[in-house]
Formats: structure tokens, C-alpha cells, sequence
């Protein structure tokens, strides 16, 4: 399944690109996640959320070709 | 009452504010917490616009590295109190508005003091400990707040717990796991000065019931590229009771003292 | 040279900064015209940035109606010279920035005169005389330049005349039908402030050549919903010569004179 | 042919709305613009400008069927 990635605050540059397509056997969020943690190591330790179709999405949300997927930390400076 | 209406001119030709939103600013009262890169444009366009009561909360002073972006201090006012500074520069601006400042970081004691006497909180800091305090204290005293924050040239905004909508946990639950701030990363003014723009403007929006306030949305925009993105959310209410936990802990803590 | 360090510090941990960046800032000479609503966060972030020399050009005086959004100003400052309250208050913030102010309104000899002294022009006006006016100078005198302009809640930005990009004349040919202003038709604070501040952004991108430039784009934000479009437009040189054609009539006129 | 307009500044306020998704026999912008001055007389006071799909385009620019169309005029307020 072919997803659109978009990677927020610090994750834009552990992946090193704003956005990406990705192909994926992954069917829920956690899932993707895991592989996504194994792509980029310092994901890990990012404590971020996760979005689907800009809806905020939970671990076990089932995922769809096509889906918009963005992943967004926290950002705390002001 | 000349003056009044001279100064907000502006004010009286929009149909979202006109005399009756006008008068409702004059009877508001906000609290900013942190008078930083956020803080500075908020309050700005808060006092500007004749919001009654403005209290500020800073603990820090000014320092050199602050004034790039901060833009209510000026190269005389390092070392001196961010909140005093604030606030004598905001008195010149509109002598109309009550100015309160507070020169202390805030904590859980000081949050629960100051919260009930405003209407609206602004969330101006730059560190997650106090986001989650921020948070804590309008669940618990029940007052909406609006939330700004920047890494490097994104930012987002957001309002949470206005009118039963989502709080900053519904969000971001808590994890510990490092957060980046200005210092460490670094920031250019102009970033502040959008997404602390957009946080007045959002702050004006609850105040005057103007339709459209960012609950339960998180809107992120990136100053590279001028993307913006909107995120929706719904309150979760085990996050909602996990921020009311704070007030057994601060009991307690009374209490051993 | 630790002042230099301190006070720029959260720039030289940006890629898009960094040493070399502060360098390039300190050196660059940046020209705005208009101390209103959207030049007062534009010379904030500029001059809190470090660049080299502002000129600041503003005939107008302060009144009371403009505190609420032109946050140098305070109401002590009310009839006194815009430019020159602005440019005092600047050096204050700043005294590493040379600061010249013009009391004048713009015409095009002054543009002509003034235009050629500095690499970037921000047009932070609020009519279309002005607009025409600063796109025909600088395309005269081979400058890019920063536009911005808002209607109530509506703001839009672009950056013309940049590296043979298309000018303000090739998005909006000149058109004999009314145009609005804040005056007649009101705004709010914090709607300048995200302009200026985005204005302010995007001079900072022009001068240190960072990717993105709103060149033949334009930016249309609405801040009651925070929805935001980009429109692209491509030059036309039938319209860029038209604005040469404003040298013959000075030349004409001077002559006659 | 339905097409999506938007309108902003002073024309949202003419039209006493920000878009609406219009049925029109316009097959140019210039047809579509003569559409509109009829059905909204005030706009033909207001200088604007229209981009179709995120592009500035000429009076006779064709339209097709789901076309994006903004009509804007310049701001002078600042």
C-alpha cells in the first residue's frame, strides 16, 4: 500500500525530507510506526502524534492506499 | 470617552468587534504566562486592542539573546525583570488597560491563585513542564487557553479546553521523551512574531465569540514554504482527569508542609 | 564582538543563518517604506536581526487610532513623526543597526534618490498610489522588493521584481476602481502582526538567499480561518515597461521644472 | 460545467459568501467574469484579478468541469 508521509518539527530532519510516498505492508498505525522506527532509528526517542487524513489517529487505526499520514511532535519554544 | 473612541477606530467599522465587542474587551482579562517570543506580540495586540486587565508571568529577565525576537525590550532593559519591563512598556502604549505583572515562574500554587481571576490564559513558554502546568490549572479552575509554540521556522497553535472542546493531553499525552526549545535550537523573530500574531488574534476570537476558534484543531504552519495544515482532535476523558490529578498531589503537598 | 555573539546567538545554530548569514545581515541595507501596521513588525525583526542599515520612509504622524496595531508607538508619542519615533525607539533595540529616517512621504524622485542605496525595499504602505509607485522605482532601479497589504481579516504577500521575477504591475495591472484601506474599512492588531511578520520572514530569505522566496507567488491568508492559498503568476514584460515608462515623465517633468 | 469559486476581500462580502460551487455555461474566464457581474452588479466596481487552479489566467483562459477559481482583488490596507 502506498502511503504519503509528512514529517513535522525535528522528525523532518531524522528523516531528512519534509514529506516522502512510502510502500508499506503496514495496516494499522502502530504498525507503520514500527517500521518507520526501524527506518529512522532516532525516531524512538521522539515523543510524537500521529495523523491520518488530518485527523488525529490512535494506535490501532486501520490504514488506507492513498492515506495522508503525518507525524508531528510536540514543539515547546517560544 | 473621546479617547476611547479614537483609539479603537478601527475597532468600530468590523462587524465581529463594533461598540458592543469593544466594550466586551474593556471587561476581559487575560493572563499571559511567559513574555518571550510569543509573549511579546500577544501582548502587544491584546493591550493595543484595550483588553481590560492583562496579567503577565515571567520569572526570567531580559538578556541580549532574547531581544532578536522579544520585541517589548530594548538593549537598556538587560538584566532587568521581563514582566516589570513588559508591563511599563504596555502602560505607554494603553494607559487604558490594568497591567499586573508577576515576576515569578510560575508553579502549580501560584497557577491556581492567578487562573480564576481571568477569563482566558495565553501559553507563551518554552518549556513542556510548564505546557503541562499550563494545561493542569485551566482544567482544574475550568478556563480555556490558547497555546503557541515554535521549533526552529514551524509553529503551532492551538485553543484547548474552550467550551468542553479537547486540552493540550488530549493531544500530547506525556511522555518522557526531550522536547526541543528556542535556545537549544535556535529561531528566527519573524517565526515568533506569526505564530504569536496568530495566538492574539485567536486570543480576540474567544473573547468575542467570533466563530472559528481553533478547538480542537492544531494548526501548523511552516515559514519556509507557507504551508499550513490543520489537524482535528476530541477530548479524551482520561486525559482530561489525569490533568486534575495535579490538585491531590498539590494537596497533599500543602498538607505534609 | 561578544555583544555580536550573545545577541544573535539563536541564529548561529540555524543552517539558514549560521556565522556566515549574521555576516551577510550586518552588511545588507534593507529600505521601508511605511511605519504602519505592517512596518512596525517588519523593522522589529529586521532590526532585531541585525541588519546592516534600515532607512525608514513615513511622512505620517502618530494618532491615537493607530496604537492598537503599530506597536513602536506609544501614546506619548501621539503627533509626533512616525519615522522618527519608530528610528529612536529601533536604536534602542539595536544600537548595532544604522538607522535613517525620512519624514517624507514617498514620491518618485525620493524613490529614485533613495531606492539605489539599498539591496532590498519593503513595501509596507497603505494605498495603491504608494504600490504603484514602489513596484515602478523599483523596477527602475533594479530592486526587489517585499509586498504586503490587508483587508479586515485578509492578508496577502509576495516578493517582486526578484531575480527577473514577475512585478507587482504583472499580478494587478493598474486599474482606475476603488481600492480599501484600514482606515475605511477597519482590521485588528494581530492581522498586521502576521503579515509584518511574514513580510519580515520573507526579507530575511531574500537577503541570505534561503529557497522559497515568494517570488511569483502569492500568499492570501484569512485569519478567521487560518486558510491559506498560493497563486502563481509569471512576468510580463508589456507591464514591466510600463512602469519604465515613469522615468520619461520625471525626466519630462524635471526638465520642464 | 460546475465549477468551484472563491471569492476574497471585498468580494466575499459582494457575494455574501467565501465560495460556492457554481453551474455556468462559461467556457472562458471572460464568459464566467460577465456571468458573475450580472448575477453580483457590484463586482463590476472592483478591480480583481482570477486565477483558475492556483494560477493567474487571462480573460480568455478555458475552463473545464471542477475547476478551482479565485477572484481577487488587490489590498491596500496595511
Amino acid at each position: 500500500m502506498e502511503m504519503n508521509l509528512k514529517y513535522f518539527g525535528i522528525l523532518s530532519e531524522i528523516t531528512g525530507r519534509p514529506d516522502e510516498w512510502l510502500e508499506s505492508p503496514a495496516e494499522t498505525v502502530g504498525e507503520l510506526l514500527e517500521e518507520l522506527n526501524e527506518k529512522y532509528p532516532a525516531m524512538k526517542l521522539v515523543s510524537c502524534q500521529i495523523s491520518v487524513n488530518q485527523k488525529l489517529a490512535e494506535r490501532v487505526s486501520v490504514l488506507r492506499e492513498g492515506d495522508e499520514i503525518a507525524i508531528l511532535p510536540p514543539f515547546s519554544g517560544g | 470617552m473621546n479617547e476611547h473612541y479614537e483609539r479603537y477606530q478601527r475597532h468600530f467599522t468590523l462587524t465581529e468587534v463594533g461598540e458592543e465587542g469593544q466594550e466586551r474587551l474593556t471587561r476581559s482579562k487575560v493572563l499571559v504566562i511567559g513574555a518571550g517570543g510569543l509573549g511579546c506580540p500577544v501582548l502587544q495586540y491584546l493591550v493595543g486592542a484595550g483588553v481590560g486587565h492583562i496579567g503577565i508571568v515571567d520569572g526570567d529577565q531580559v538578556s541580549l539573546s532574547n531581544l532578536h525576537r522579544q520585541t517589548l525590550y530594548t538593549s537598556e532593559d538587560v538584566g532587568s525583570d521581563k514582566s516589570t519591563v513588559a508591563g511599563a512598556q504596555l502602560a505607554k502604549l494603553n494607559p487604558m488597560v490594568k497591567i499586573s505583572s508577576f515576576s515569578e515562574f510560575l508553579n502549580l500554587e501560584l497557577a491556581l491563585k492567578l487562573f480564576p481571576d481571568f477569563d482566558l490564559i495565553i501559553d507563551g513558554t518554552d518549556n513542556f513542564d510548564s505546557r503541562y502546568l499550563i494545561n493542569d490549572a485551566a482544567v482544574i479552575t475550568g478556563r480555556p487557553f490558547v497555546s503557541g509554540s515554535v521549533f526552529r521556522h514551524e509553529g503551532q497553535v492551538s485553543v484547548f479546553n474552550y467550551q468542553e472542546g479537547p486540552t493540550y493531553r488530549c493531544l500530547f499525552p506525556q511522555q518522557n521523551r526531550p522536547g526541543f526549545g528556542c535556545a537549544e535550537t535556535g529561531v528566527l523573530g519573524p517565526v515568533t512574531g506569526v505564530i504569536g500574531s496568530i495566538m492574539a488574534m485567536e486570543a480576540i476570537k474567544v473573547l468575542l465569540d467570533i466563530p472559528g476558534v481553533l478547538s480542537g484543531q492544531l494548526l501548523i504552519l511552516n515559514t519556509l514554504q507557507w504551508t499550513s495544515s490543520q489537524l482535528s482532535f476530541s477530548r479524551k476523558e482520561e486525559q482530561v482527569a489525569l490533568a486534575k490529578t495535579r490538585v491531590s498531589h498539590l494537596q497533599s503537598f500543602t498538607h505534609v508542609k
